[in-house]
């Protein structure tokens, strides 16, 4: 049982990520030195094939029996060293990483300092690795079924996958109807083709489809459990008579549903900027002010009118609530340059008459067909200026406007005030309709699936991606995947496709029919132990109880999920919690202590 | 010149030259100053000619660029480096230099003597003594009877500008009658230096802000009220003055008319003059750089017998007077447009017969604009302070 | 009830021993746990089943070499099948309530009899008194009617008792009060109905002096103990922990004799604590110069953590000390902080649950929100 | 203002022109080594350690003072993990874990909570300094407050100075 340790320690540059802080050839050496290393070597690039290759080569020449990688978070790549380590047959919990990214590389610059912390965290993971004892893997089944929060084209379309699995789908919407923000919009880009065309066949889907459960008017208002195993309960949303105490902002009523799933899609979508908070715009001040949403409206209505009048001339603002930093957001929406187009066309086939022109700081217009589009539109007279509306106001006052600041009636042109920046020169452009090109923005409330969830935002308020390249859909949390806007602007084709990954990233347990869950789950030794049932009172889960027999505690492994609870509270130290044991962790301090 | 060095500093590498400064500018609108070209310059071309600039002494330092721009870049900082520039070189336009000199030597850019800074408290020498010394015993703690909780600044403008210091006078009146005891420095008070600093004299402002914040603080009030924008801008973000909360004197009077302690009688009993319809300029140092805009207009809506109406450009897009940044000391290269000219049209245009502001400068410059318009029949500028002393229940009621 | 045991010929020794007795004859319980009489002279606890060895009995010696607490939790815990009768002193009666807690004892089967403790002398010391002549029992018996808990000329109680404010027993099934008794008399006794009914114990009045002459006792003894508190609380602020304890052989001889210290093992016995050479050596570079025996101010303070909130203070640990540490006054001292902060009192009420394994959601609410 | 130059005149007037700073800018600080304290964090892994990662996705600087272990829950924290160091002379030790009510494992910060409000005050009673040791609620959406802790808690320890254990050799 009690092998000598034999242990590889792999330096990761991470590209420059690590390396511009660390030295890492020097911790490596240093590594080296350390009681049990065999071998210590760096790498550009650990979680890459070649720096797997060598984990395992090591394995095979040097007979390790222990594997430390010093890298990035294991939240990362643990999985990845654990399996390497595996296939060589070295216990994947034999593995231990020493985050020297994350924790290190990223957020010191002090080059010597960070060099120095480096060392005592790849010491500290050592000192553990030498005392890892060898795990079995444990796997439980997976309740099979998905709970999707948020009934938009994302939140539909990965419904439908996943109930054309066979699986059910449980769609959770907390307004009336289905179709989320796609269901304002009149036409698509660069397609031109009717909203409804492509969403009122996805609703009927939706609603029709056997294994899919809506639920209107709800919301999320608990969730328990893991991946695999979630327990979640769905609540009315925005009843009168909410329970006092609960989170406003939630706004949840009496509980509807209880459902048992393996995996949960976030796709809540996004709240839409209100250029209220750019004042120098004038909107709410001048009727004919409006926002991109609500040309949307009048472009399905088809009355572009202002006061009974057609508008001759007809300005687009970009930007309003983008890339701004003063109003938090700091982003590009990056669809308003494709929608102002699309806009601007359709205000061209409208009123042909009409000089229609589009005041932008740059034009994005990166999406497939994006740039044939934008030429499209120009050919067709739409007007582009390079200018930041700076401030929109009308040059003679209307006699008597009141302090209360009402939207005064009446139509009257109003200045676009700007410097063409390409002319070089400040200009008072004349206009009877305004589009204000409005951003997306993270939902207000967003807060509200954050905690209930426990998932991390990213700082622009979007809820965060695992890894931005690489785990685009998962979350920190396992189990819990994005859809759509929720995570950033996008515009419709995106969505779908990070729905349709959602759901295949959302499936795979639930397909696989069984998730690994902790293997490290807490471990009594009988001859140590008193009886004094200390454990059982405050385990969370009700594994531990005393043995009827020996009155002695038994852990029971399945329902343990290695929280170590009752290893802290035993003071026999009768328990302790594998993969975390007092000797490892005390081992560890000592290294950092050093 | 150190361009380079300027560049990083201002953090101008962040600049995007979308235009939202110079499109908000609202003195580029009439002459070649364009900030955005400026800050254009200063990231491709090291070579610049800060002399031939000379449209840098157009700008008013209202910062609607600062306060607009959408990459937390301030254009207003770059001019008031390149003026910066010119004042190190001793290039300044000479009735600019005069200002600063009499700043240096007077402490007051008119250059009046230091001595005759109380006459503005002409007629109100025992509130003046009575203010005076709650200022100097707070400083020696020995014999403090009285803590000076409230220090008002008076400012160089309402200490010697007879236009001006009637507004002065009424605020002390007024806040007394609230029975608030403001103390004031005196003949020790000197410029605040506001204009100072955005004129481009950094070493003089740097002299200003050590001297009055020692002399300031030595009083240890618990706040600190100013007749003028300017001055309350430049205390509240310039000097570090910690543990002291500065107030513009509309803060405080909206405070006190709140909190009940300053009520106005019906206009029936208090005067049989008719009602009047009064329109609000908000200043720029106080509106867009300090978001102060709602409490001048709810004094103005609790006087008894005001109506107040607005104009279109108001809040954040209210028109800068062109009276700030040391302008009130220099030309500029347009004299023909005033931006003061607009103004007080778009004052008449409303129907009001009144044009209140909160401002000295404000004041000063619009005043001048409505008699040049010829509007004078028509409209009058009058400080809020003013309003609010004639209307006010005060036992003394001056003029 | 209350009643009287009566006495003869002023040997209230006798009186105890008949009533035990009567006890086992009458079926009440199946056995005794009290303190026996060696031939030698020496006195320790006995489990006694034939009412004959009962005259060996000596309940009222002044000795304290162990808590019997343990000793009540393992003839009772785990389905035992006899009731046994278990005589116990006010701190062992707390003690036995935390083995409670702690599943180390079971009173379902256990007939608690309490008696009011006069103060006890370290064994070492009954031993110095046996050779000087013997205890005078007579004397002894008269402090507890006066309350004037005073020690035999020239000798000392241990140090517990000394600061001991809670000598009175309470809360037992049966409890032989001897404060401010006229033991001659009779021997004041309160006892459940139906075992008074089977023992043939008529009901007797209430004794007035009880209260009064406790809380003499209980003012003197919170006197000495507030003065003594104060000297160790200086001494901590002053030294440390490691200074008050410095002389610590890590003999383990407090936590073996106390009588919570519940532990089948303790881990500073067990191989945690057994380094490898190399890493003494370790240390010793690290900080110049390594204490050995190593681990003992991380033993202490790890005792402190797993059992100062249910330190009952019998002061056992201080009578066990080879090297004379106040580890009882120190114990009592952080015991008393502690136990204030969760408002827990130790061996009150075997209902009130042990306080770091419960938890209210809302409270220290600005604890990790700085 | 240190140029008396500066004081002396207007640099409008001045020549040569002085280059003055104004006097609210910072000064630099003095570039004296500094103690610098050693800091174990024993950091939950869903909330703290997940918080402390997200510092580093944000590039969030801090002091490289603190060193990490991992645990599985604040409730896990054993007394003896605290003592040790403390003993062996480091000179804090942080607790991290999720805030009250998104405990991973339901109740473990609750216990945790308990458990070192006890700890601590036993340090105090027994005359160490309980200052030392940190407990904090961190979630994994708070890499700023992760970073901002670490950062207060280093400057604490700076000023309190080295941790008097580190040279007791008889502890």
């Amino acid at each position: 049982m009690e092998q000598e340790p034999r242990i590889g320690v792999y330096v990761c540059h991470c590209g420059v990520n690590i390396a511009a802080a660390v030295d890492v050839e020097h911790v490596a050496r240093a590594a080296a030195e350390l009681p049990g290393v065999v071998v210590a070597r760096d790498n550009t690039y650990m979680c890459s094939d070649p720096g797997q290759a060598l984990i395992k080569q090591d394995i095979r020449e040097h007979g390790l029996n222990r594997v430390v990688v010093a890298s990035c978070s294991p939240r990362m790549h643990e999985r990845t060293f654990r399996a390497a380590a595996q296939q060589e047959g070295v216990n994947p919990y034999q593995v231990e990483m020493a985050n020297i990214r994350e924790q290190c590389s990223w957020v010191h610059r002090d080059k010597s300092r960070a060099t120095e912390k480096a060392g005592l965290l790849i010491a500290s993971a050592v000192a553990k690795a030498a005392r890892l004892e060898p795990l079995e893997q444990r796997e439980v089944d997976v309740t099979p079924g998905v709970v999707i929060i948020g009934g938009g084209i994302a939140g539909m379309t990965v419904a439908l996958d996943v109930a054309d699995t066979g699986l059910p789908a449980y769609l959770v919407e907390r307004e009336e109807s289905l179709g989320g923000r796609v269901a304002e919009l009149n036409r698509t880009f660069p397609s031109l083709q009717p909203v409804s065309d492509l969403l009122q066949p996805l609703i009927a889907r939706v609603q029709d489809h056997p294994n899919v459960t809506v639920f209107l008017t709800s919301c999320v208002s608990q969730v328990d459990g893991y991946i695999g195993n979630f327990e979640v309960e769905i609540s009315g949303y925005g009843e009168t008579g909410t329970p006092a105490g609960g989170d406003p902002a939630s706004k949840s009523g009496t509980p509807r549903a209880g459902l048992s799933v393996g995996s949960i899609i976030v796709a809540t979508g996004y709240d839409v900027f209100d250029p209220q908070r750019t004042p120098e715009l004038g909107y709410r001040d001048y009727p004919n002010v409006i926002t991109s949403l609500e040309m949307e409206e009048r472009l399905i209505q088809g009355d572009l009118t202002v006061d009974g009048r057609r508008p001759e001339r007809v300005a687009f603002v970009k930007c309003v609530g983008s890339r701004d930093a003063r109003l938090g957001n700091p982003h590009c929406s990056r669809v308003c340059c494709m929608y102002t187009a699309k806009q601007a066309r359709l205000v061209r086939e409208m009123l042909p008459e009409a000089e229609v022109t589009v005041f932008y700081i740059d034009v994005r217009a990166f999406s497939k067909g994006g740039e044939e589009f934008y030429d499209e539109t120009r050919s067709q007279g739409v007007r582009y200026r390079r200018a930041n509306v700076s401030e929109i106001y009308r040059k003679r006052s209307a006699p008597g406007v009141d302090a209360g600041l009402a939207p005064r009636a009446g139509a009257a042109p109003v200045l676009l005030v700007a410097e063409d920046t390409l002319l070089g020169q400040p200009i008072e452009f004349e206009a009877d309709l305004v589009v204000l090109a409005v951003g997306m923005e993270p939902r207000k409330n967003a807060g509200v699936i954050q905690k209930l969830l426990k998932l991390p935002r990213s700082a622009d308020g979007f809820f965060l991606e695992a890894h931005p390249k690489l785990r685009p859909v998962d979350t920190a949390m396992d189990g819990i995947f994005l859809a759509g806007c929720c995570q950033g602007p996008k515009d419709i084709p995106d969505t779908v496709a990070q729905a349709k990954a959602a759901a295949s990233s959302a499936l795979i347990p639930l397909i696989r029919g069984s998730v690994p869950v902790e293997s490290a789950s807490a471990v009594v030794n009988g001859e140590l132990c008193a009886g004094c049932a200390m454990c059982a009172d405050v385990c969370p889960y009700d594994a531990a109880a005393l043995d009827d027999l020996w009155g002695t505690s038994r852990i029971n492994p399945v329902l343990c999920k290695g929280c170590g609870a009752c290893a802290v509270t035993c003071p026999s130290s009768a328990i302790h919690l594998q993969h975390f044991t007092a000797e490892q962790v005390l081992a560890q301090v000592d290294a950092l202590v050093e | 010149m150190k361009t380079q060095k300027l560049t990083e500093q201002l953090e101008l590498f962040g600049c995007i030259q979308c235009g939202k400064c110079t499109g908000g500018c609202p003195v580029a609108r009439k002459t070649t100053l364009n900030i955005r070209t400026l800050i254009y310059h200063m990231l491709v071309d090291p070579s610049m000619d800060v002399d031939a600039h000379q449209e840098l002494w157009d700008c008013t330092a209202c910062f609607t660029c600062v306060e607009r721009c959408p990459k937390d870049v301030e254009p207003a900082e770059l001019i008031i480096s390149l003026r910066g520039e010119l004042v190190e070189g001793g290039r300044v336009p000479e009735t600019l230099g005069t200002a600063l000199m009499g700043i240096f030597r007077q402490g007051n850019p008119s250059g009046m003597a230091r001595q005759d800074r109380e006459l503005w408290a002409a007629g109100m020498e025992e509130s003046l003594e009575r203010a005076k010394g709650l200022a100097t015993r707070a400083r020696d703690a020995s014999s403090a009877q009285e803590e000076c909780e409230l220090l008002y600044f008076v400012g160089c403008i309402p200490s010697y500008d007879p236009r001006i210091q009637p507004v002065a006078r009424a605020l002390l009146r007024t806040f007394e009658g609230a029975g608030l005891h403001p103390g004031t420095l005196g003949t020790r008070e000197s410029c605040c230096g506001s204009e100072v600093r955005r004129m481009g004299e950094a070493g003089l402002f740097g002299m200003l802000v050590e001297e009055n914040g020692e002399l300031l603080r030595s009083v240890g009030a618990r706040q600190l009220v100013t007749t003028s924008p300017h001055c309350f801008n430049t205390f509240r973000k310039e000097y570090g003055l910690d543990g002291m909360e500065v107030l513009h004197y509309t803060q405080l009077v909206a405070r006190l008319i709140d909190e009940g302690k300053l009520t106005f009688p019906e206009p029936s009993e208090a005067r049989q003059e008719e009602h009047r319809t009064v329109t609000y300029h908000d200043p720029c140092f106080l509106g867009k750089q300090n978001q102060i805009y709602d409490e001048p207009r709810a004094i103005l809506e609790a006087i008894p017998g005001l109506k107040l109406v607005e104009m279109d450009r108001r809040r954040e897009r209210s028109l800068c007077c062109e009276g700030g940044g040391g302008r009130m000391w220099v030309e500029g290269t347009n004299l023909q447009e005033r931006l003061a000219f607009q103004r007080v049209q778009e004052a008449a245009e409303t129907g009001a017969d009144t044009l209140a502001v909160a401002c000295p400068f404000c004041l000063l410059t619009l005043e001048d604009a409505v008699k040049v318009q010829g509007l004078d029949e028509q409209l009058r500028v009058m400080d809020i302070m003013e309003l609010v002393d004639a209307c006010g229940a005060m036992p003394h009621v001056e003029r | 009830m209350r009643s009287l045991i009566p006495v003869e010929n002023e040997d209230v020794l006798s009186a105890i021993r008949g009533f035990l007795s009567q006890l086992l004859k009458a079926e009440v319980v199946d056995s005794v746990l009290v303190p026996m009489r060696t031939p030698t002279g020496a006195v320790t606890p006995a489990l006694v089943s034939d009412a004959a060895f009962l005259e060996h009995a000596d309940p009222l010696a002044p000795v304290m070499g162990l808590n019997a607490a343990p000793l009540a939790g393992r003839v009772s815990v785990r389905e035992p099948r006899e009731r046994v009768g278990v005589l116990l002193r006010p701190c062992e009666l707390r003690a036995l309530r935390e083995l409670v807690k702690l599943q180390q004892a079971s009173l379902d089967d256990l007939v608690t009899i309490g008696v009011d403790c006069l103060g006890t002398y370290d064994v070492s010391v009954y031993s110095a008194m046996r050779d000087d002549g013997g205890v005078d029992v007579t004397a002894y018996l008269a402090t507890a009617t006066s309350g004037d808990l005073v020690a035999a000329a020239g000798f000392a109680f241990r140090d517990g008792c000394q600061i001991c404010e809670k000598p009175h027993a309470e809360g037992a099934n049966i409890t032989l009060e001897l404060f401010g008794a006229d033991l001659e008399s009779g021997i004041p006794i309160t006892l459940p109905d139906d075992v008074a009914h089977k023992l043939g114990l008529g009901a007797v009045a209430a004794d007035r002096a009880r209260p009064q002459v406790i809380e003499k006792v209980v003012a003197a003894r919170t006197e000495s103990r507030d003065e003594r508190f104060s000297e160790i609380r200086e001494r901590l602020d002053r030294e440390g922990v490691q200074g008050v304890l410095a002389s610590c052989v890590r003999c383990h001889n407090c936590m073996t004799v106390c009588p919570v210290c519940y532990c089948k093992t303790c881990l500073f016995r067990s191989q945690v604590f057994e380094h490898e050479p190399i890493q003494y050596a370790n240390w010793a570079r690290r900080k110049g110069a390594y204490r050995l025996p190593s681990d003992t101010m991380l033993f202490h303070l790890t005792r402190l953590n797993h059992m100062v909130l249910s330190c009952i203070g019998c002061g056992l640990c201080s009578s066990g000390c080879p090297a004379d540490l106040p580890v009882g006054a120190v114990f009592r001292v952080i015991g008393q902080e502690t136990q204030e902060l969760f408002e827990y009192e130790p061996g009150r009420d075997v209902e009130e649950p042990l306080p770091l394994i419960t938890f209210k959601e809302e409270e220290w609410m600005d604890v990790g929100e700085e | 203002m240190s140029d008396p130059a500066c004081e002396a005149k207007p640099a409008c007037e001045a020549k040569p022109a002085c280059e003055a700073k104004p006097a609210y800018e910072a000064k630099p600080a003095s570039p004296e080594p500094r103690f610098e304290p050693k800091i174990v964090a024993f950091l939950c892994n869903w909330c703290t350690y997940t918080g402390a990662d997200l510092a580093g996705t944000s590039r969030i600087q801090y002091p490289p003072n603190v060193r990490i272990i991992r645990l599985m829950c604040s409730g896990s924290v054993d007394p003896t993990y605290v003592l040790k160091p403390l003993l062996d002379g480091a000179d804090g030790v942080l607790i991290g874990g999720c805030h009250p009510g998104d405990c991973h494992y339901q109740s473990g910060n609750y216990k945790a909570r308990r458990r070192t409000i006890a700890l601590k005050e036993i340090l105090r009673g027994a005359g160490i300094d309980e200052t030392r040791v940190w407990l904090r609620w961190i979630s994994a959406s708070e890499g700023q407050r992760f970073a901002d802790t670490v950062t207060e808690m280093t400057e604490f320890l700076r000023e309190k100075g080295p941790n008097p254990m580190r040279t007791e050799w008889a502890v």
